[in-house]
């Protein structure tokens, strides 16, 4: 087994190294041949471990895979842990990641950097294995900041557009931010168990309650609420919590295939992923889980509200997924962590899907990314438009589609929380419904119905995209129509993550949930009784009124309340505070202290200063040496005198 | 008072006034004067100390030699004095007060009692019939010191290398014959044969 | 005494290093290229043959040198210098191979000056007499004063006189302490120094003078504005083996004498050596941001580097202290391993910059701009070495500044949370040198018309990428030589003297 | 009279000099015979103090002279220096107008001088021998006679020398009133105790003297305050006859102040330990500060010789036998390495074109790569950088101050050996990093090359293996 | 009774009045030369009365060869003034300052 496990990340790995060294040499063709054939072979053993995981109720695999140091007495390893959590994680990761690489076939057909694009995908598809495959917490560090590295990279992949690398600069920066926090947080870990191995943190995690750290003065904080939060701290720069959030959309300067891949699927969700990992820890923190929630609960309906009025096609999807990543962590935060991860799944589906519809609608646009200019796509990309309309829904709770299961399990269980907090919660994913519906549609409309907007030349030249592409496409919808129905039940009510994600008796909301739990139809008709669904369908309406009906009122109201989007399109400000005050901050804080510190304080006042008064006294003292024959018999007769003066005295 | 206590005193008297004009004559001729003078009661005092030989010698080395041959510079020289001595007044009180300190030092140290008279007692008088001054140094120069002696003359040499080494010079403008020069000339040192186009006659 | 290695690693380079200079500048390249080689070869048996379940020196060799003052010529390694010698010969390879087409003028003594300071350096490392110690520590400076002074850039002077003094000052003081506890003792054998018994008063002079010595060579906030000055005006190879090697000597002086010589001054000392330990990370790190020279950004980087290695050493105290044996080992280990590895991220760092300089003579940052374009395969190596100068993990750099990190957060809080910043402003510095000089259009037509490296520079960097790599990938490499060695520090320093 | 072989080979190389002396009158001026015949006494000279090396230590001539292993090898230090001045300042001395035979017959005269105070041990002696160095040096400072700054400078040298040793005088006839011998070895005895011919009370006369006998030995040193002589002298005087100032009569000197202080006065070694530690202090201060004003390349090395003075004195300052050696050991390696430092300047230096100002070197390094190399080892050698041989030599000295617990002159002393190394770093600048003012080439004779780059060798080398000579001078101590 | 501190006092005088004529004769090198002389007849005033309370011959043997030396010395003395005048047509030590520094 576990040869069969190691091979699951290290098939991408060598066919991005092969891609990656001897691109040029394999050629095009190959490149996308091998790093396909990388990725497949590795969902194929990812759906074996399935099968034997899960199907086969085979006991987690758990081991060391080869010791990478050793230090005092903590043993850094790199190991993989195999169970139900991974074993999901590594299907979605598998199966979005190959779908990317068919679809980049496709989308990247005329780039001069095919082959490092394939190089690159695949080398975060092993980071991401890497990452959720992990059994420690130094290996998930390391996946954690490789993904991080690819997605800078991949970001940036346009490296000529200064927008691109500005982008994949602030990525890295603000994912760093996050890092800082997570290795802060790793080394707590380590400081209060001894060890960077799941396990043993969790198994000393429940003797840890009650522990005490100083970190202000006296006052004494709670161990677990500190190592928590800090470790969240992480996954809010991973997983684009506000207000780290700022890096995700910029983000979308990388290719589309990568928006889908790394920005919407799988990476984004690792800090999911890292929390739900550490259920054993953050349960034991309420505290913590509060903070997750509020954050959360922020993130998912005010990052919502930006998406209203952005005009990128891949901006809107993208402000979605900030949104969508709110919910995952309310779920975190109120304990939901199947919830969450059930989310985590649906949502890779239908946003991989969306953003590659996306990018299929840019294709045929000719890389024309204003919704603006478009409009009226729906006959002339009909597998585009449906799988669209599919991802759409899927997304914005339609009963029975997958987003539906997901995102309403989340709505009823922060509901039912009792955790400080959960009032508020509530409240904002509920008004993230209405937002959610609403730009949804307004990009649906405003792309797929209408009139088209699109300049003449554009317009001709538009067509559905190649098989490459929509096969993707149809493959995605797929799972986002039916995953829900088909998962739910055993993921979220069942008895999936039994053994691997635990949750504190007092904060078990699903279990009380799951008392009420009949069955996915069963939950369809009981979705009807509750607000979700009515203010999802108000969003929808809201848009069809806004955008098909009556296209008049988006321009009234901008009118009357356009400070409101002038807020909203400045991110809140969050941008310009981050530019102004940390970047430009450091930077001046950076001169101050070169110029005034090092230059002029320490070289010039002390250097060159002791330097200088060195010189200055021997010119002073060169004068003595007058170069009169007198003076010198002085100095003579007088250091004779004084030795005299000294013999008698002394 | 002794009589000899009063000789030393006059002797002492006049050598500490001549040594001070030595130092304060305007007139450095007269400067070597007194030094000569200085040296003269010197000698005298030495006399009192039993060194006969020593006491002629200053005499006839120092006047009789070094300061014929400071006159000799001075006046060879032929130097304006008046230059030379400014700063003379402005320099008296410090030149004192470090002569007085210095002084006092040095007289607190050699008037502590273990130069007294009980540490030192005055010797016995040489016996006439014992060795002269002259004799006993002479032994003990030519037998003991021998060796320092023989460094003294090479002293003596090297003063004279150096004085004759800086002082001597062959003067540019003398004239002379060298013979082994003169024998040693050749044909090509004093003879150019010049080749020369042979002129066209200009017509 | 068995066959001695490490003499041969010492005299191997140092005679060639003549040899190089006599034969002049025609040969000098392939002597040199030899040369280098023969003694990377040479100093792998230390690696290879090392003992590693033991703290006792290895390759042992002593000869009476001069026995009136009980000076010996002792030579021996432990499983903290070992990894540094090994560094030494590798980085004399690059270091050759980076020189071979790039100096003109007077190559013979450029490469001769490098080779004799590899044995000079590797004397450093294993000398087992602290004068012996003190006199290859000193004499470094010759050669690498001759390398900035003659190939450096318009003010080498300034730069190599000021490395010079400052160097000198630091270390004489060093001089005075030997000599101080050659008195107490009678023995000037380092393991002697250790054993020497030293009031609380003697130790913490003992300790200023260690200080001196070795604050101004690693270098610590506020003795290191030597080093950008000489780093901007060395020429290419002289920065790489300047970041590379000869920083190290100030950390691995702080092992080898501070510490165990001096362990209750340390102790006592020790909120003074982290604090301006951090002072290195943050505000170093800040400085760093405001360069716009790429070299001075590197060697402030190295700056901020080194603290990590001296915040690794001095928390020690702090964690025995605590009781916590297992912290202060992952502490210095962390320190070790993050000399070693900044050894080779620095070299590269310098390299690339060397590689970009050769063909435009300029380090300004303005200058550049989309190197990328013209230059994929040079950029790839530059993004990859940035990455590892910013901690990535899977490469060296990260091993060392994690392991300090987990190290000081036993001790407090605020202290790893300081030291952590590095992974942000260490990102943000390098990461924006980046995007200014490689990402982006073609910034200018000079940039239009670079050409991308040649193979001598693509093996020249690709071997360094593979250490990068490697050690990033295993650590256990060379963290597995030296827990014998640091276990045996960790008892030496939680022993008090008095 | 007894023991006149110990006095061998001085006998030997005075009776030669006199003959070189008359040969010198009946030579050409250019022809190189008084040369060669200097260089062979010294040489036979040499060998014959060679052959007493490792001699018993005896006393002869009525006391006047110790032939010891300290002063059997001085004086062959002494002689080989002598013998590489020689060769140094053959072709200066050759080309310029200075009187040949006089400066190659009065070299001889002063080496005879100190070799004799290097074995004196009678206040007479070293007087006598201090005197006929003394004396050789006025006039080879203002041999060239039409150089009004040599002239300058001599006057300078004699006045102050005179008055210097006037004042030694003074102290030696106060020892000698406080202890009724002249003869060093009686007066030690008397001033222990061993003798009942004085009462011990009077030592205070002695004291008074010691501090006489001081000022004289500093001045031949060069300690401050009496150092004034030293930067005018080593710039007026010809480059030749600064090399000869330089190097071997700083041996003479510390061995006149071995003689004096430890083996004459050491008994009141509480009186002068603390007057040499702040003589010490001040010349290693003064030197090394004026030193980095300077431009003339002459007078910075005489401002550079007054600090190295201050650590010399360091090794005496702790009064133990080691710190004699370590003094013992500075001055020798001191003196070869300025002999290589002013070798390599007299070789630059041709007719027109003296080696004055510091940009005379300039692009040395280009111009004659062996030449800079060596200079550059003796600039490294004196600012103490190891593996360089002056570094031992300050070694020693630092340890011997620091176990007689000087620690604070020690410490001092590196200070300033830190800003030394400033002013020595910058002529090696000059010669590797600037660019050549003067293109011509540099090209000493054959031999003079040989001999600059076996000096130069030997500075390393000596820095290599500095045992070979320190096991000398520790013997010279035991 | 003439004791020897008598003598001493006189040779300390005599040194004294040389001190202060160096501080005060600072232009003119003849009578610089003078006053060294003076300060050597001290030291011999004083080694004659050592050697006559000692009852030891050395003294006056060491004044003996005072004398030759000072004698050697003032040849040579002088012949340096002779260059120097030579020279610089002076011999003012105030216009001796072409080194200094």
């Amino acid at each position: 087994m576990k040869l069969l496990y190691t091979l699951i990340p290290l098939a991408p790995l060598l066919a991005a190294i092969v891609t990656g060294l001897f691109g040029r040499r394999i050629g095009r063709d190959n490149a996308h041949r091998v790093t396909i054939a990388g990725v497949a072979f590795s969902l194929l053993l990812s759906c074996f471990a399935f099968f034997h995981v899960v199907i086969g109720n085979a006991a987690p695999f758990n081991e060391t895979l080869y010791t990478w140091l050793i230090s005092g007495n903590i043993r850094f390893e790199i190991g993989f842990l195999v169970d139900n959590l991974t074993v999901m994680m590594l299907l979605v990761v598998n199966f979005v990641s190959l779908m990317v690489h068919i679809y980049t076939i496709g989308y990247m057909h005329d780039d001069d950097g095919y082959q490092r694009f394939f190089c690159y995908i695949s080398l975060f598809t092993f980071s991401m294995l890497m990452l959720v495959m992990s059994n420690n917490f130094l290996q998930l560090f390391f996946g954690w900041e490789a993904v991080g590295t690819v997605s800078y990279l991949l970001i940036g992949f346009y490296y000529k557009k200064e927008s691109a690398i500005f982008a994949n600069m602030k990525a890295f920066l603000v994912n760093r931010v996050g890092d800082f926090g997570f290795v802060l947080g790793i080394a707590g870990i380590v400081m209060y168990t001894n060890s960077l191995a799941y396990t043993d943190a969790f198994a000393a995690a429940p003797s840890l309650v009650g522990q005490t750290i100083n970190i202000f003065g006296d006052a004494e904080w709670d161990v677990l609420t500190v190592l928590c939060i800090l470790l969240f701290i992480g996954a809010m720069g991973k997983s684009a919590q506000a207000p780290l959030h700022v890096w995700l959309p910029d983000s979308m300067e990388g290719p589309t295939p990568i928006s889908a891949l790394i920005h919407a699927a799988t990476m984004v969700t690792a800090g999911i992923f890292m929390v739900s990992r550490m259920s054993p820890l953050f349960e034991l923190s309420e505290t913590a889980l509060s903070f997750i929630l509020i954050i959360g609960a922020f993130t998912a309906f005010f990052m919502g509200l930006i998406g209203m009025v952005q005009n990128d096609i891949k901006r809107v999807v993208a402000y979605s997924t900030l949104s969508q990543l709110g919910y995952m962590t309310v779920a975190l935060g109120v304990s939901a962590y199947s919830a969450a991860m059930f989310h985590l799944m649906t949502h890779a589906f239908f946003k991989a899907l969306l953003f590659l519809a996306a990018g299929s609608v840019i294709i045929a646009l000719h890389h024309e990314q204003d919704i603006r200019k478009m409009g009226g796509l729906r006959k002339i990309m009909p597998i585009t438009y449906w799988t669209s309309l599919i991802g759409s829904l899927a997304l914005i709770g339609f009963p029975g589609f997958a987003g539906f299961y997901s995102k309403d399990i989340i709505i009823e269980a922060v509901h039912a929380s009792s955790i400080p907090g959960a009032h508020i919660a509530y409240w904002a994913v509920l008004g993230g419904v209405f937002v959610t519906a609403f730009y949804s549609f307004r990009l649906f409309f405003l792309v797929f119905h209408g009139e088209t907007r699109m300049d003449k030349h554009t317009a001709e030249h538009a067509e559905e995209s190649p098989k490459v592409v929509t096969w993707p496409l149809i493959l995605l919808a797929i799972p986002s129509v039916i995953i829900g129905f088909v998962a739910v039940s055993a993921v979220v009510y069942g008895d999936y993550f039994k053994d691997v994600i635990f949750v504190a008796e007092a904060h078990d909301v699903l279990g009380e949930l799951a008392e009420e739990y009949h069955g996915p139809l069963q939950f369809i008709s009981h979705a009807f009784h509750a607000p979700a669904v009515y203010i999802a369908a108000l969003g929808v309406a809201t848009a069809f009124l806004f955008y098909i009906l009556a296209p008049s009122i988006p321009a009234f109201l901008d009118s009357r309340l356009g400070f409101l989007r002038r807020i909203l399109e400045n991110k809140y400000g969050f941008d310009d505070f981050n530019q102004a005050v940390f970047a430009r901050g450091s930077v001046n804080l950076g001169r101050q202290l070169w110029e005034k510190g090092d230059i002029k304080i320490i070289d010039g006042a002390v250097v060159n200063g002791a330097a200088n008064s060195v010189g200055f006294m021997a010119g002073l003292a060169r004068h003595v040496q007058s170069g009169m024959l007198f003076h010198y018999a002085f100095a003579m007769i007088l250091g004779l005198l004084a030795m005299l003066t000294w013999f008698l005295f002394v | 008072m002794t009589f000899e206590l009063f000789i030393f005193y006059l002797f002492a008297a006049v050598m500490v006034f001549a040594a001070a004009r030595v130092i304060t004559a305007r007139n450095p001729v007269h400067a070597a004067m007194f030094l000569v003078l200085t040296f003269f009661t010197c000698s005298a005092i030495w006399l009192l100390l039993e060194a006969e030989f020593l006491a002629i010698t200053l005499v006839l080395v120092y006047v009789g030699a070094v300061m014929v041959l400071f006159l000799f510079v001075v006046m060879m020289l032929d130097v304006n004095v008046e230059p030379l001595r400014e700063g003379f007044v402005k320099y008296l009180p410090v030149g004192i007060l470090v002569g007085v300190i210095m002084f006092i030092e040095m007289v607190f140290l050699i008037t502590q009692k273990y130069f007294k008279a009980e540490q030192f007692p005055a010797p016995e008088r040489v016996s006439a019939d014992a060795l002269s001054n002259t004799e006993s140094l002479g032994r003990l120069l030519y037998s003991e010191y021998l060796f320092q002696f023989e460094i003294a003359a090479i002293i003596l040499l090297v003063a004279i290398v150096a004085a004759i080494a800086l002082t001597m010079r062959r003067r540019a403008d003398t004239k002379y014959q060298s013979p082994s020069s003169q024998v040693e000339v050749r044909k090509q040192d004093r003879l150019r044969v010049v080749q020369m186009p042979s002129e066209k006659r200009s017509s | 005494m068995s066959f001695p290695i490490l003499s041969l690693t010492i005299w191997l380079p140092i005679l060639a290093g003549f040899l190089i200079i006599a034969v002049g500048d025609r040969p000098a390249r392939k002597l040199a290229g030899i040369a280098s080689i023969l003694t990377f070869l040479v100093s792998l048996p230390l690696y290879f043959g090392f003992d590693s379940s033991t703290a006792t020196m290895q390759f042992q060799e002593s000869l009476a040198w001069l026995p009136s003052f009980g000076i010996n010529y002792a030579l021996g390694v432990d499983g903290i210098a070992m990894p540094l010698i090994v560094l030494t010969t590798i980085i004399n390879v690059i270091v050759v191979i980076s020189a071979w087409e790039v100096i003109k003028d007077r190559p013979s003594i450029y490469l001769g000056a490098f080779s004799i300071m590899t044995g000079l350096m590797v004397g450093v490392f294993s000398a087992m007499d602290a004068i012996l110690f003190y006199i290859f520590f000193e004499a470094t400076l010759i050669p690498m004063f001759l390398i900035i002074g003659i190939w450096g850039g318009p003010r080498r002077v300034y730069a190599t006189v000021k490395f010079f003094l400052y160097t000198f000052l630091g270390s004489v003081f060093m001089l005075i302490a030997l000599i101080y506890m050659y008195n107490q003792g009678g023995s000037f054998a380092i393991a002697d120094l250790h054993e020497l018994a030293l009031s609380k008063d003697q130790q913490f002079w003992i300790f200023l003078a260690f200080l001196a010595a070795f604050a101004v060579k690693i270098p610590m906030w506020p003795v290191h504005t030597w080093l950008p000055d000489a780093h901007v005006e060395a020429p290419t190879a002289g920065s790489a083996v300047l970041a590379a090697i000869m920083l190290k000597m100030g950390g691995y002086g702080f092992l080898r004498f501070s510490l165990p010589v001096t362990p209750d001054a340390s102790a006592q000392m020790d909120t003074f050596m982290i604090a301006i330990s951090l002072v290195a990370v943050v505000y170093i790190g800040f400085v760093a941001l405001a360069q716009r020279d790429m070299k001075k950004l590197i060697a402030y980087s190295s700056i901020s580097h080194m603290g990590f290695v001296t915040l690794g050493i001095f928390i020690a105290f702090r964690l025995i202290a605590k009781g916590d044996a297992s912290g202060v080992a992952l502490g210095i280990e962390g320190a070790i391993m993050q000399m070693v590895s900044h050894g080779f991220i620095s070299a590269a760092m310098f390299l690339c910059v060397g590689v970009m300089y050769d063909r435009i003579h300029s380090r300004e940052i303005a200058d550049y701009g989309g190197v990328i374009n013209t230059m994929p395969i040079f950029a790839a190596f530059m993004v990859f070495f940035a990455m590892a100068n910013a901690g990535l993990p899977g490469t060296s750099g990260f091993v060392g500044e994690f392991m300090v990190i987990l190290a000081s957060f036993k001790t407090n809080f605020w202290i790893a949370f300081l030291a952590a910043l590095t992974l942000i402003l260490g990102a943000a510095y390098t990461l924006w040198m980046v995007k200014r000089v490689i990402m982006g259009p073609i910034g200018n037509d000079k940039v239009a018309a670079l050409t991308d490296i040649n193979s001598r520079e693509f093996w020249m960097l690709a071997i360094l990428a593979i250490f990068v790599l490697l050690i990033g990938v295993w650590p256990n490499l060379i963290g597995g030589v030296m827990h014998a060695s640091v276990e045996n520090l960790v008892n030496q320093i939680s022993t008090s003297k008095y | 009279m007894d023991n006149l072989q110990i006095a061998t080979p001085e006998i030997f190389l005075l009776a030669a000099t006199c003959a070189v002396l008359v040969v010198g009158l009946f030579t050409q001026a250019k022809s190189n015979t008084v040369y060669w015949l200097s260089q062979l006494s010294l040489l036979i000279t040499l060998i014959m103090s060679l052959t007493q090396l490792g001699d018993e230590a005896v006393t002869g001539l009525s006391g006047a002279y110790t032939l010891d292993s300290l002063s059997a090898s001085l004086k062959s230090w002494v002689l080989l220096l002598a013998i590489g001045i020689f060769l140094y300042s053959r072709d200066y001395v050759g080309n310029r107008k200075i009187a040949r035979s006089e400066y190659f017959v009065l070299g001889l005269f002063a080496v005879a001088g100190m070799m004799i105070m290097v074995s004196a041990t009678h206040m007479l002696t070293v007087y006598l021998g201090l005197e006929l160095l003394a004396l050789s040096q006025y006039a080879m400072v203002a041999l060239h006679r039409d150089n009004g700054r040599a002239a300058e400078a001599a006057m300078k040298y004699f006045v102050l020398g005179a008055l210097a040793s006037g004042m030694l005088l003074y102290g030696m006839s106060m020892v000698y009133g406080a202890t009724g011998s002249l003869n060093l070895k009686v007066i030690a005895d008397i001033l222990a105790g061993n003798s009942e011919v004085l009462s011990a009370e009077r030592t205070i006369g002695a004291r008074f003297g010691l501090t006489f006998l001081i000022v004289g030995i500093a001045f031949k040193l060069g300690a401050v305050p009496f150092h004034m002589w030293v930067p005018d002298v080593y710039e007026g005087a010809p480059t030749s006859v600064t090399i000869f100032i330089s190097t071997a009569p700083k041996i003479a000197a510390f061995a006149m102040l071995v003689r004096l202080l430890v083996e004459g006065l050491e008994t009141l070694n509480a009186d002068w330990q603390q007057m040499l530690a702040i003589m010490s202090a001040l010349s290693m201060v003064v030197g090394n500060l004026i030193a980095i004003a300077q431009t003339n390349i002459k007078r910075m090395l005489a401002y550079s010789t007054i600090s190295h003075v201050g650590f010399l004195l360091m090794g005496i300052v702790g009064a133990t036998d080691a710190g004699y050696s370590a003094s013992m050991f500075y001055a020798i390696t001191y003196a070869f390495t300025t002999l290589a430092a002013f070798g390599v300047l007299l070789a630059v230096s041709r007719e027109g074109f003296e080696v004055e100002q510091l940009t005379d070197l300039a692009g040395l390094g280009k111009r004659n790569a062996l030449l800079a190399t060596v200079m550059l080892l003796a600039m490294f050698s004196l600012a103490g950088v190891p593996p360089a041989v002056g570094f031992y030599a300050k070694l020693t000295v630092l340890e011997s101050a620091v176990s007689a617990g000087f620690t604070w002159l020690a410490i001092l002393g590196v200070i300033m050996s830190v800003i030394g190394a400033f002013y020595y770093l910058r002529i090696i600048k000059i010669m590797f990093f600037d660019d050549p003012v003067d293109e011509l080439e540099v090209s000493p004779a054959g031999d003079v090359t040989a001999a600059l780059a076996v000096n130069g060798l030997a500075v390393l080398a000596l820095g290599l293996a500095p045992g070979l000579i320190m096991s000398a001078c520790i013997a010279a101590f035991s | 009774m003439i004791s020897l501190s008598h003598y001493l006092a006189l040779g300390a005088v005599l040194f004294c009045l040389s001190v202060v004529g160096i501080f005060l004769n600072r232009k003119n090198v003849i009578i610089l030369l003078m006053c060294i002389e003076l300060m050597l007849l001290s030291v011999n005033v004083n080694f004659v009365a050592f050697s006559h309370f000692l009852g030891d011959g050395a003294g006056q043997i060491f004044v003996f060869f005072i004398l030759t030396v000072a004698a050697a010395e003032a040849a040579i003395g002088l012949a340096i003034l002779v260059v120097l005048f030579r020279n610089r047509s002076t011999i003012n030590v105030a216009d001796l300052d072409a080194l200094k520094g």
